[in-house]
């Protein structure tokens, strides 16, 4: 087994024990928490993906900023005290049902789907070209993000503050 | 270039370990005398009463949203810089657009009163 | 060799975890987090699909990015909702919360 | 050969931040026209050995409820958090750890991982005070790490590159930047410094009405991760402040008979450690913030005026071309 595949499957496990671990912990701090390892694992599949760009803002933003805002909210609302109280409703065998069809089916049809011939090598240096494709290609959308950001801003401060 | 990274993992690999490794010699040599009250949280003195999570102030809240939606900007801005030499004109239009959209979001934040401690 | 297969295999489970927290869970900012994990999900799938399939702009790491964009927005409106719920009505279990009923 | 480096430099990266302390009682004390320790050793140089021999011998309490698996994660995060800062930093001509491509984007990401670290090991304590200082700590980190964000933007349009190397290489800025580059320096060092949570931002840790804010329940060794990963990131904020601002490496002049990599290194160190004594200068000077000011510093002076910085920064980039 070469080096990267070993950094591959231990990066694997790292984002499906502690993904598991997000979705199955009674404590809600140690759910968020979890969170950590689960991001940092997907960042290290960016890099083994080379896509620099995307693992760094994975770290910045999903890391540093997505988790703290949740650990945030969850200890400004219930903290642990949720130890007390029942955190799974009555539909447990049923999304075991789904979820685990839904991965078969999608298992299934993705090992059978013959994935074209390798592509070409990606361009050189990553965040020039991103931002290349930013700014020419996709300039709509650039644009066009920055008034989804407004407008969750507006609406969140809107919802969150307290009325006078 | 995963190469640079596998670097940043050995760091963190070791950098943990060196870390924890003064907590196992504390382990080691530290005398261990356990009884309740050197365990009891610090609370200036008195015995503590209630949770030590109790409620907090929605401002806390309003400042990470702040904070979140603003970071989000550093996503577009960092290739942004990278290429604009290259770019010219047009980019920082752009970007001034972008900007500047944002900007009225800073005002309304400072407006409504989202960025005050009160 | 890890080929594009691998990591779909890898999105595929970490999507249905997602789903299931989705699913099952009763606290609101825990099917927040079942969320994004369905999100990083899609991700792995956008940056995996440009490294084998479709180099051209690197569109699927602008695809990835707008996602992330996307998954902050939606935390930071779902984060306020869940606390302004919490303020009217004491809990956030979504099965509890049922204004709509009046 | 890596393993064998990076556990080198953790050596050295450790032994850096345990000189500061020392050089920090001293100069607090030079400030306060004290003495400072003394007995320990000639000049008292040895007081950090004997401190942290002392710190070996004794107990780590874990206080009553608190969540044990996460207090002890906790000072680990915040540790390995300000070392891997240190990945990206050129020390001199070819001395840099690994140059990465998105060298500074990568510094403001691992340092954000410290907020994570702080605001649980807040939580875990199972203590108000710790609980509370923690969640000050997280509110002021993430409202300065914009105004870092956007000094680094600044340097990073200027240069057109995210590299340390290249940025160093790229130095001095054309002449016309300068007032740019000021700003852009004069917003890193205010933010560098509350990052960090050093006075007059010490808020999180204000003794007198938080206790020590949000590591109070922390006994010896687990207290001195955080105090290492606290100088760990400071040392790193004054290295990148170096590397951005003052020119990294180059000096004016080069010492003969030391090659080009002695040179980088006396400039390089001569020019951190001075930033680390202004920003300890400052700390031993000036009273702490209220809270609602040193939010208001962030929010409403340092943002916006970084932002249009930048906006302007943009422009000379796109007239010089």
């Amino acid at each position: 087994m070469n080096a990267e595949a070993l950094a591959f499957y231990a990066l694997a496990a790292m984002v499906l024990v502690g993904g598991g671990l997000v979705v199955q912990s009674r404590n809600l701090v140690h759910a968020a928490v979890s969170l950590v390892p689960t991001l940092l694992g997907v960042a290290g599949l960016y890099v083994l993906l080379h896509a620099e760009f995307v693992t760094a803002i994975q770290i910045l933003i999903y890391v540093g900023a997505i988790t703290v805002l949740i650990l945030f909210v969850i200890l400004l609302t219930e903290g642990a005290t949720g130890l007390r109280v029942r955190q799974r409703n009555e539909q447990v065998p049923l999304a075991l049902l789904v979820c685990g069809g839904l991965a078969v089916l999608l298992l299934g049809v993705l090992v059978r789907v013959p994935w074209g011939p390798a592509a070409g090598p990606l361009p050189p240096y990553n965040p020039g070209a991103v931002g290349r494709s930013f700014l020419m290609p996709y300039v709509l959308a650039f644009e066009v993000t920055s008034l989804v950001i407004l407008a969750s801003l507006v609406g969140a401060i809107v919802i969150a503050r307290r009325e006078e | 270039m995963p190469l640079d990274w596998a670097y940043v993992a050995v760091f963190a690999l070791v950098g943990a370990g060196m870390a924890a490794l003064p907590l196992g010699i504390v382990w080691l040599l530290a005398p261990r005398s356990a009884y309740p009250q050197k365990r009891i949280p610090y609370e200036s003195g008195i015995v503590p009463f209630g949770e030590a999570w109790s409620q907090f102030h929605v401002r806390y809240y309003l400042f990470g949203l702040a904070f979140l939606l603003f970071d989000i900007e550093v996503i577009y801005i960092y290739p942004w810089a990278v290429v604009l030499r290259e770019l010219g004109g047009f980019a920082f239009v752009e970007m001034l657009i972008f900007l500047g959209v944002l900007g009225v979001g800073l005002a309304y934040a400072w407006k409504k009163g989202a960025l005050e401690w009160v | 060799m890890i080929g594009l297969s691998h990591y779909l295999v890898v999105s595929t489970l970490l999507f249905a975890l997602g789903l299931y927290g989705v699913l099952t869970r009763r606290n609101a900012v825990a099917i927040l987090m079942g969320i994004e994990l369905m999100l990083n999900a899609a991700n792995v799938n956008f940056v995996a699909f440009t490294k084998f399939v479709d180099p051209t702009f690197v569109r699927g790491h602008v695809a990835a990015l707008i996602v992330i964009t996307l998954a902050a927005c939606e935390a930071v409106v779902g984060l306020a909702l869940v606390i302004n719920a919490y303020r009217h009505l004491e809990t956030v279990n979504v099965d509890q919360v049922d204004l709509m009923k009046g | 050969m890596v393993v064998l480096a990076a556990v080198v430099f953790t050596f050295l990266a450790v032994g850096g931040p345990l000189f500061l302390v020392l050089a920090e009682r001293k100069i607090s004390a030079w400030i306060q026209a004290r003495v400072g320790p003394k007995h320990v050793g000639p000049h008292g140089l040895l007081q950090t050995v004997a401190d942290t021999l002392k710190l070996l011998y004794k107990e780590n309490i874990v206080p009553h409820r608190a969540d044990v698996v996460l207090f002890s994660v906790a000072p680990i995060l915040v540790a390995v958090a300000a070392l891997l800062d240190f990945v990206v930093i050129p020390f001199a001509p070819g001395w840099v750890v690994r140059d990465l491509n998105v060298g500074i984007l990568y510094f403001a990401a691992v340092s954000s991982l410290t907020v994570i670290g702080i605001l649980t090991g807040g939580w875990a304590s199972n203590n108000k005070y710790s609980l509370l200082g923690g969640l000050r700590s997280a509110a002021q980190m993430v409202s300065y790490e914009l105004p870092l964000g956007f000094s680094l933007l600044v340097v990073a349009t200027l240069t057109g590159t995210l590299s340390t190397v290249r940025i160093v290489e790229a130095q001095p800025y054309p002449a016309v930047a300068y007032p740019c580059v000021v700003v852009a320096a004069l917003v890193f060092l205010v933010a560098a410094t509350a990052e960090a949570n050093r006075i007059p931002f010490d808020l999180p840790e204000a003794e007198a009405e938080l206790v020590a804010g949000y590591f109070s329940e922390y006994t010896p060794m687990r207290f001195a991760l955080f105090q290492l990963g606290e100088y760990g990131s400071l040392l790193a904020s004054s290295a990148l402040f170096t590397t951005l601002f003052l020119g990294g490496w180059k000096g004016p002049f080069a010492f003969p008979g030391l090659g080009p990599v002695g040179n980088g290194l006396v400039w390089f160190l001569g020019k951190t450690y001075a930033v680390v004594f202004f920003l300890m200068w400052v700390r031993w000077t000036y009273p702490r913030f209220r809270i609602d000011q040193l939010l208001n510093i962030s929010w409403k002076l340092l943002l916006p005026v970084s932002m249009v910085n930048l906006l302007v920064a943009g422009l000379l980039v796109v007239g010089i071309r």
